[in-house]
């Protein structure tokens, strides 16, 4: 009745098969488009390891953080003028316009997660809610801003807003890296370096430490608790805002109310699987789970096989070793 | 029966001078219902049963009444607005067996929907390749398949903490979903058609179960959903409900008083999975049509809001917030396009301010409670139990 | 904990005299095991038992034996590892190296939940009781270990299920009474006061039917008049044939009630004896010298 | 004080970046402006059947008061645009009808599936009960029409669907299902001659998405394609980035790719395959023109060409006029199929046909010229000439390029 339909043009009835050769073939591209959307992927997961590590708690809104953030870029750049079309502005200006935008994406992003962490988390620490209130609060704070923003944005994703022409820099292996690759990895570790010095050298940063290690000790030693979890929840912001930048300078076309759901998640898997509560193992979970998703999608044969195997490596990573690839630093250790 | 709220002291009682801690008296935990609730249990138990044997009556009449200020028309078939309530509250009692009772966050259950869906689809579509049976035994197989793949996805994930938990069954959600899509027997947004339905014939020779006729469809998920109600309850009074509260409570706590804690959360996995399934499969019958989509994440949410917002732990709570969740989209069409966000700041809300949910009525325990607890409260000096054993629907005892 | 504490004041001295008529009581509670108390040969044996976490020895080579039918204290200076001892005998942590036995029967390698089985029951320091459950379904709970209902049992309403849930309530409610609280039986435990909440966690560790029942500081948080009741009330349970293992901070309470002390201080064992030798210990004294005797409140 | 030291090192990063970049971009200024070296031009006018039925009539109609026709599919949802395009065309027949015919006056009532199969059977139920409701145009999508398609069977209820073109739809032998325009099995051969006939594509690639619209198409279309075909690919509805696909494509170096899906996903791909390089045309189907796709992609959209099923209504000037005054847009994608499918049903009312029987019998045997095309059924409810338009941007908009099969 329907063997039209039936004639599947890429794959019969194999669903699943190793596309080995095109593996190959792609194998240095994938890496680099795996590592530079794994930079992004990290730059989100720090977010979640942060609050992990002071509040124990998955905060699932921090996708929304994150694509308030995107939304600022691209409504702050196509008020500058940008649109889908490669920009005619001098250099000095588009650079300038960049980092315009990506002030305003941060202090958006940290906003939202101050907002979050004041109107939805805060009360619940009063009363001491039950760990499964925090995640149902948290599960619900992100569809509000998810449909907050579907609301007033519509579904559709947002036009492209292109920054500048990505233009080839170098041959690795045959393979052209640009621009644009360049700069979001670059940027991505040069944030992520300042973020673990910050965590690691500061007051604040040893403050965090002391409540991610013992909040009670903590706060009789005369940490703020508090105010370490609000700044916790504002630093992951700022990443995110940053984060947010280079998406849609990857992605131009990619924001979208629901647009951070996935892309969270998969920050979260980035998290778990660098080790929770480390600001370093997120990164290196993140450029490992868009290196591995990349080759899992060209091996396969589907994209949506990269989620499946972010997933699975998340599953896999949290039954094997739980405490990640670099284990706990910020965290305590958890009997 | 005195209906104070918390270890007050009853007059004449020796026990005058004992002073209690101020810290462990209740807070008021007062539901929206709860004046109702308080109410109910005083009732003697022969009436508390006229009363629900009238409520039953009034829930089978109901797609027949079709009151004008509560019914879902023009914009929906009011039986079949019934029929997706009672579908709903179906999906939230199941989950509140997970998510409620054992504490468990599930964030993939509408996977175990999903399976039952296509387990029917499968077994009863001409557009499937396997064997054909008729639509009633796919409920069963249903319920042992999705039981399957709950105790496959519990297995290695229940050992793992809380909040990991939740994660891994978004994860795993996703991924049926996404199976349903990439598997070519599953046939991916072409779905199946003419999914199979209940024998009989109506009097104009249509199919009695036609996917036009909710009436039917919503007698048949009514009675379904009663016995459910009586199994969960039985459950519930029993050794299982005490060691699932008890695991909700304090895991370790539960372990050390000799609760195997992985066997029972495997099968309150189990258990919800396959009412989840149930459900999945019913409503593939009537809609007659399944593909991949509308099992996403947002419907996993959908059943959560359900249940945490009628009362977690609480199965009428759940009941209650299935039909809730079901009605107001359909009711208010206008609003389809704020559905979510309305049910996402009530999630926000329902947290911060009423944790308990609409129907906050604590779970019973003991199979013979009420008469344990009578017998305290005829002996001078006792307290009452601050809040009385629950209303219950359909409860045996 | 210790604001609690305070704001307790003498909560339910006059539930004293319920102690004495507890008995008859408690053979309701467990009707079937033997009453008879055959202090002598060792029911528990801690051999060589040493828990490392990372680096940090926690427990180093401890071993001691418990006698069938003795209330032995387990004392040290805070961090000594009394804690660490009981977590490791009732299955919380493995131990590193080193075996518990109950009854001739290695711990090792079993769940938390079937060392409960095997006869092995605990309180809590700091309490751990299922806050939204009645004291009677807590106690419930605890005898649920010694039921054998299924799941399939439960949801069929099959005859053993009713039999057990039967004689489940009226042995809950004869321990509630066996402690002293029964009058409470249907109040959630969390509304309870915080006497009660101690009382109750006896109830159901005992209702586990353990062969020896471990105390975590049972006294914490108590004033003197209600440690006096506490001390009625252990006496009584080892009376009943119960063997009590007491975890305790205050020497008060250990010298007044238990007939044998084992002291430890940094992971190691340092005494083995009767209260009279204990207290003479210089060892002893050193150990707990700076350390007030009362800092638990 | 961090985040000033955060700022500025990003800065020079960002800096470092854009300089490699800008240099870059001295020695190739010119990537954009040739994306297509084969140009078809735009068409402005389209023949409109001169003696096309239209609502009005002669005005001199009459019928029972309380007739009503329906619009079921999505009002609101992600899919919503596409439902306001056609019930506002719909709206536009009838209001044409109802002004010219002040004996004839048909109400109109609009349910909303919100395009959901497993929510369109209570709004269709809805629909057939009331009895006033003697015609429908809809549904809009081939899943839910799939899934009640057998509900309006059953209660003999005539409906149009102005847009769903999954062919298995009139393999279920329904009576009342009419289909109002090409279907997939139309327009996949359709599509592959334009890409290798008129746009001379010696390699294609194709990308199809994981609808069922997009599976369907890719299948006739490839089947169509035959040896220029050099290699497949899917994308995920919601997918956002594409790089895999697009080093593949890169790798393979094809004249032309055919995205069977939807504009959602279409257009982030066409503005990311230019963005990588790929300097060949990019070929959709209707799923993909849309307005939203140029506003997506940008200047990237330069280098597509649309096939569609679909009249450009916009080239009728009575019709774009007249919705424009009513409804202050311009026609959108298959508001001049919805407004046809309602003059069919308006006209047999008008002719008498006031039950549900005798407007099925009506349009079971409607042979006539409509604005767009002319419309006569065969016995499963297709279209017995379907026509396909090809289109392409130019200058930010889309534009007719005439017939194409």
């Amino acid at each position: 009745m329907l063997d039209l339909l039936l004639v599947h043009p890429v794959s019969a009835n194999d669903w699943i098969s190793f596309d080995i050769p095109s593996l190959i073939q792609n194998f240095w591209s994938a890496t680099f488009d795996g590592l530079t959307f794994g930079a992004i992927y990290g730059l989100i997961a720090v977010g979640y390891t942060l609050v992990y590590g002071v509040l124990n708690l998955i905060n699932f809104a921090h996708s929304e953080v994150f694509i308030v953030g995107a939304y600022a870029v691209v409504l702050v750049l196509s008020a500058l003028g940008f649109g889908p079309s490669v920009p005619t502005l001098p250099l000095s200006s588009i650079i300038l316009d960049l980092v315009l935008a990506l002030i305003i994406a941060m202090l958006a992003s940290a906003a939202t997660a101050f907002v979050l962490e004041r109107v939805a988390y805060r009360p619940l620490r009063k009363r001491n809610a039950p760990r499964l209130v925090f995640l149902i609060t948290a599960i619900g704070a992100s569809f509000a801003i998810q449909y907050t923003i579907f609301l007033v944005r519509g579904a559709n994703a947002e036009p492209a807003v292109t920054m500048f022409q990505a233009q080839p820099v170098f041959d690795v292996f045959g393979t052209i890296i640009n621009s644009q690759q360049i700069i979001i990895v670059i940027a991505a570790v040069i944030l992520m370096i300042l973020t673990d010095q910050f965590i690691r050298r500061t007051r604040v940063g040893r403050g965090i430490r002391a409540v991610a290690q013992d909040p009670d000790t903590a706060t009789l030693m005369g940490v703020n608790k508090e105010r370490i979890i609000i700044i916790t929840f504002i630093v992951g912001g700022i990443l995110a805002g940053a984060a947010a930048l280079f998406y849609v300078m990857l992605v131009p076309s990619g924001v979208q109310y629901n647009g951070g759901f996935v892309l969270g998640v998969k920050a979260f898997a980035a998290a778990v699987l660098g080790g929770i509560g480390n600001v370093r193992g997120a990164l290196l979970g993140g450029l490992l789970l868009g290196i591995i998703g990349n080759y899992g999608q060209i091996l396969l044969g589907d994209s949506q096989w990269t989620d499946v195997v972010a997933f699975v490596i998340l599953v896999l990573v949290l039954l094997v070793k739980p405490t990640g690839i670099l284990g706990t630093s910020l965290g305590r250790s958890r009997a | 029966m005195s209906m104070s709220e918390g270890p007050k002291v009853l007059p004449g009682a020796e026990t005058e001078k004992e002073t209690i801690d101020v810290e462990a008296r209740p807070k008021r935990s007062s539901g929206l219902f709860q004046p109702l609730v308080d109410k109910w249990n005083a009732l003697p138990r022969p009436i508390q049963w006229l009363w629900l044997i009238i409520v039953v009556v009034i829930a089978y009449l109901l797609p027949i009444l079709d009151i004008p200020i509560l019914t879902t028309q023009p914009g929906n078939d009011w039986a079949l607005a019934c029929f997706s309530m009672a579908s709903y509250a179906l999906i939230a009692v199941g989950l509140n067996v997970v998510v409620g009772y054992a504490g468990l966050l599930d964030l993939g259950y509408v996977a175990f929907f999903a399976v039952g869906s296509y387990t029917a689809a499968l077994l009863t579509s001409p557009d499937s390749p396997f064997a054909h049976i008729p639509y009633l035994w796919t409920i069963p197989v249903a319920m042992a398949v999705t039981m399957f793949f709950g105790v496959v996805l519990g297995v290695p994930t229940l050992r793992l903490r809380g909040d990991y938990l939740a994660i891994v069954t978004l994860g795993f959600g996703e991924i049926v979903r996404i199976l349903a899509t990439i598997i070519p027997a599953l046939k991916g947004q072409v779905g199946f058609q003419n999914v199979g339905r209940p024998p009989g014939t109506a009097a104009d020779g249509t199919p009695l179960f036609a996917n036009s006729n909710g009436t039917p469809w919503y007698w048949l998920t009514l009675t379904i959903i009663i016995i459910v109600l009586l199994l969960v309850g039985n459950l519930e009074r029993s050794r299982v409900g005490r060691a699932w509260i008890a695991i909700r409570e304090d895991e370790d706590a539960a372990e050390i008083m000799g609760v195997p804690t992985f066997r029972y959360k495997v099968w309150a996995f189990a258990i919800g999975a396959s009412v989840g399934g149930l459900s999945g499969a019913l409503f593939a019958g009537q809609v007659g049509f399944v593909n991949n989509q509308k099992f996403d994440v947002q419907t996993s949410i959908l059943f959560l809001a359900a249940v945490v917002l009628g009362g977690a732990g609480n199965k009428v709570g759940a009941l209650l917030g299935g039909v809730i969740v079901a009605y107001i989209p359909l009711r208010f069409t206008a609003i389809a396009n704020y559905k979510y966000l309305i049910f996402g700041i009530a999630l926000v809300l329902i947290m911060i301010f009423r944790s308990k949910g609409l129907l906050p009525a604590r779970q019973r325990l003991l199979a013979y409670g009420r008469t344990a607890y009578q017998r305290v409260i005829s002996k001078p000096g006792t307290v009452t139990p601050p809040t009385p054993p629950e209303a219950e629907k359909g409860a045996a005892s | 904990m210790s604001s609690e504490a305070t704001a307790t004041p003498g909560a339910a001295t006059d539930h004293v005299d319920e102690l004495d008529v507890a008995p008859e009581v408690a053979a309701a509670a467990a009707p079937d095991r033997e009453i008879a108390v055959e202090v002598g040969d060792n029911i528990v044996e801690v051999k060589n038992l040493t828990v490392k976490f990372g680096g940090l020895v926690a427990l180093d080579d401890v071993s001691f034996t418990i006698k069938r039918g003795e209330i032995l204290g387990l004392i040290g200076p805070n961090g000594a590892g009394k804690t660490t001892c009981f977590n490791a005998m009732t299955g919380v942590y493995k131990p590193t190296s080193g075996d518990v036995l109950l009854e001739g029967k290695s711990i090792k390698g079993r769940k938390q939940h079937s060392i409960t089985r095997l006869g092995l029951a605990r309180t809590f320091q700091n309490i751990r009781l299922f806050g939204e459950m009645t004291a009677l379904e807590n106690v419930v709970v605890g005898l649920d270990a010694r039921h054998r209902t299924s799941v399939v049992g439960a949801l069929l309403r099959l005859p053993r299920h009713i039999r057990e849930e039967k004689t489940a309530i009226d042995r809950g409610m004869a321990l509630l009474e066996f402690v002293g609280i029964a009058s409470h039986a249907g109040v959630l435990a969390r509304h309870l006061p915080y006497g009660f909440q101690r009382r109750l966690e006896i109830a159901r560790a005992l209702a586990t039917d353990p062969k020896v029942l471990c105390l975590d500081e049972p006294a914490a948080g108590f004033n003197p008049a209600e440690k006096e009741e506490l001390m009625a009330l252990i006496r009584t349970i080892r009376a009943d044939g119960y063997t009590v293992l007491l975890i305790e901070h205050d020497m008060k309470l250990v010298m007044g009630v238990t007939d044998r002390i084992v002291v430890l201080e940094f992971g190691r064992k340092l005494a083995d004896d009767t209260p009279t030798v204990i207290r003479n210990d210089p060892r002893v004294i050193a150990a707990y010298l700076g350390e007030p005797e009362d800092d638990v409140a | 004080m961090l985040k000033k030291k955060v700022l500025t090192s990003l800065a020079i990063a960002a800096a470092a970046g854009l300089l490699m970049s800008g240099c870059a971009n001295q020695g190739s200024t010119s990537t954009s402006t040739s994306a297509s070296k084969i140009n078809i031009p735009a068409i402005t006018t389209i023949q409109t059947p001169a003696n096309a039925v239209l609502p009005a009539g002669d005005g001199k109609a009459t019928c029972p008061a309380g007739l009503t026709l329906g619009y079921i599919g999505a009002e609101t949802g992600a899919n919503a645009q596409l439902g306001i395009n056609i019930y506002d065309g719909v709206q536009l027949a009838l209001d044409q009808h109802n002004k010219a015919n002040p004996g004839c006056q048909v109400g109109f009532k609009k349910f909303d599936t919100e395009g959901d199969p497993t929510k369109a059977t209570g709004p269709v139920t809805q629909a057939v009960n009331e009895a006033d409701i003697v015609g429908v145009v809809g549904l809009p999508f081939s899943g839910e029409s799939k899934a009640t398609g057998n509900i309006l069977e059953q209660k003999g209820l005539v409906h149009i669907t102005p847009s769903a073109t999954n062919p298995g739809l009139t393999t279920n032998g329904w009576t009342t299902f009419f289909r109002g325009l090409g279907n997939d099995a139309v327009q996949g051969p359709a599509a592959a001659k334009f890409v290798t006939g008129q746009l001379q594509a010696k390699k294609v690639y194709l990308v199809q998405d994981d609808s069922d619209y997009g599976i369907g198409l890719a299948a006739t279309t490839s089947k169509a394609l035959g040896s220029a075909l050099i290699g497949t690919d899917k994308v995920t509805t919601g997918q956002k980035d594409f790089s895999a696909v697009i080093s593949k494509i890169i790798n393979a170096k094809p004249d032309a790719v055919y995205y069977s899906g939807y504009y959602a996903e279409g257009a982030p791909f066409d503005q990311q395959l230019v963005t990588k390089g790929y300097t060949g045309t990019f070929v959709a189907p209707d799923g993909v023109k849309d307005d939203q796709f140029i506003k997506l992609a940008g200047n990237a959209s330069a280098n597509a060409y649309f096939t569609c099923p679909c009249i450009p209504g916009e080239l009728i000037p009575t019709f774009e006029s007249a919705y424009k005054t009513s409804f202050n847009l311009e026609p959108g994608t298959y508001s001049i199929e919805g407004y046809d499918a309602a003059t069919i049903l308006l006209s047999g009312i008008d002719a008498g046909q006031t039950t549900r029987a005798d407007l099925l019998a009506w349009v079971k045997s409607y042979n006539k010229d409509g604005l767009s095309k002319h419309y006569k059924w065969d016995t499963t409810g297709e279209l017995q000439a379907p026509t396909v338009y090809g289109y392409k941007v130019e200058n930010g908009k889309i534009v007719p390029i005439g017939t194409i099969g």
